[in-house]
């Protein structure tokens, strides 16, 4: 069974993208395959050179480079949502795969959920 | 006549701000009455707000904890709150209270305390797995 | 990937339409998924900016609340015992 | 001074309109003018007939009715809202004033606040 | 130099669901950094949740429940939470306690329960009130 | 019913450009009201969707956990401290 996490919300503004993560990683920890997918302002999360410290918080730039190394199968992006708030490659991290359908993105996975 | 089934429910939003618990019991009651099976009810996120064991609404207005409390208890369902979600929101039982040296507890009964592997364990072993999000 | 019995997915949408998922789920429907609204999600009912797919029921427990149960045309609407049933049929469910 | 509360989240969803419809009420306990403004999705607080007994919640047409009562001055309903939920007058509760312009209303306030 | 300045600040956003407490808490400093007055936080909706005096997150993240009270607690300044939002949600001092007959009390101190006239009078009194919502 | 010091509305916006109530702002302005953009919406000056109004400020803590203080060209970054100087300035204030 493969399972794909989708986040639409922005990271900081709250929580439930950090806590989608936990439930990727949980996943990855029974070796169960996990994917995660970014959509709409959700994009945001993948981009460089984030700092928040000044708002009192760990920058989420670090939970997403650890996917890997957790045994996170892919990353994926929504293609027109990069376009809009990240269209310069360079401006994202790396390792991110962009999807050009979200529909089709979906429809290769057997359990979707969202991130609240 | 069709084949029974097992379900796994996840709420992510919490009472008096999404209309995720009511929801979800109302599903919950008519699975059961369909002769399905009710494996674990899962609380996640702000979700885990409906095993607080001190919410004191209004008489008239609904008390979505209570509720869901009575029908777990009935039914001898578990009802889990995730333990990373419920300690950052301030709900904890008395092993919680212990080790974090807290002034109470407040999870409700039945309500349980444990980790994510409960929610990966429905998600291998339920047939179905559903979500109730907030809506905003 | 697809299970056995490919009937489609169920999507179960709880969003008001003018919140961002609401889009994004109606354009990622295929012709042979059924799409339930509950919740605020029924709102979609009265909206005059929003065209529902072919597959669409909701759930009448919220449509009644809203004040929508007498005037609905553009979809069936359903009981929770139904929404069970749906779920019965369909394998594959994601909720919105 | 008053006082123009904004609700543009529909009811029965989350509690966020009923407990912006106390705050109103308290300022008319305190003799202090208040209006309630609907927009966006929020205008479907106004639509006729509602029962909310089948999701176990009490039905907001009735706080909306008190509010004469309780001294509120105005209900007003974004024009343009109204168009695409409740077109027909006959769908609406007495009494709302459709209001064309959102932005004149709000400057027509000292005090202006959303619903959480 | 400019007038000084009194305020009422209102939280309606959770901690853990918004930012709200923690730009609210930031912008709290910078107005008493500035040599204005805050007068009254008041807390509203799923703002309540900040008064937790059980919340306990990894020691890593921020624990907004615990800044706010210190912060509070230094300048002396009210905070209170809505008595009709923080019976809902489960948030109570030993008298609701004892009047809803409740296993226990969870409010942080200085943290107080009272109603919406705290509120009204801040906007009757306050020369500033502002708001701090959920961004969802 | 203006107050005195009539230098327009200061409007503290914290949704991300796909939130309804986005919009709505952005269209109530006038031309002397400021616009200061804090939490999600800082995300509103990465956005090719968005066109901003002249008198535009970012809160920079929010800025930068975005990553977004080094190339922000559309809109003034301020600190917490030039916030509360806004609110000094402006009797009138509405937090979106």
């Amino acid at each position: 069974m493969t399972t794909l996490i989708v986040i639409d919300q922005p990271p900081y503004g709250s929580w439930t993208g950090r806590e989608a993560m936990d439930m990727l990683f949980s996943l990855a920890a029974f070796d169960q395959p996990a994917a995660l997918l970014f959509i709409g302002a959700g994009v945001n999360w993948l981009r460089r050179s984030q700092n928040a410290s000044g708002i009192g918080q760990k920058t989420v730039e670090k939970n997403l480079s650890a996917a890997p190394l957790f045994g996170v199968d892919r990353i994926y992006a929504e293609q027109a949502a990069c376009d809009r708030f990240l269209p310069d490659a360079g401006q994202r991290v790396n390792g991110v795969e962009l999807a050009p359908s979200v529909k089709q993105l979906l429809d290769q996975h057997d359990h979707v959920f969202f991130a609240g | 006549m069709p084949t029974l089934l097992s379900y796994t429910l996840v709420i992510t939003g919490a009472p008096w701000s999404s209309q995720a618990p009511q929801t979800a019991l109302t599903f919950a009651r008519a699975l059961i009455d369909a002769g399905h099976r009710l494996d674990r009810l899962f609380l996640y996120g702000e979700g885990v707000h409906l095993a607080s064991a001190l919410s004191a609404p209004p008489s008239d207005e609904p008390h979505w904890p209570q509720e869901w409390s009575a029908f777990l208890t009935e039914h001898r369902i578990a009802g889990v709150a995730c333990i990373a979600s419920a300690l950052r929101r301030g709900l904890v039982d008395e092993r919680e209270q212990a080790r974090y040296e807290l002034s109470a507890h407040n999870l409700r009964a039945p309500f349980q305390i444990a980790g994510l592997g409960e929610w990966v364990d429905g998600t291998l072993t339920s047939d179905r797995v559903m979500y109730f999000h907030g809506s905003a | 990937m697809k299970q056995a019995q490919d009937i489609g997915t169920l999507h179960i949408l709880n969003k008001a339409p003018d919140h961002p998922r609401f889009m994004t789920c109606l354009s990622s429907l295929s012709d042979q998924d059924t799409l339930v609204l509950i919740e605020n999600a029924v709102l979609a009912l009265s909206d005059a900016d929003t065209a529902l797919p072919r597959h669409t029921v909701a759930l009448e427990a919220d449509t009644e609340a809203r004040g929508l149960s007498a005037t609905v045309t553009g979809a069936q609407q359903i009981s929770h015992a139904q929404l069970v049933e749906l779920t019965e049929h369909h394998s594959r469910i994601i909720s919105w």
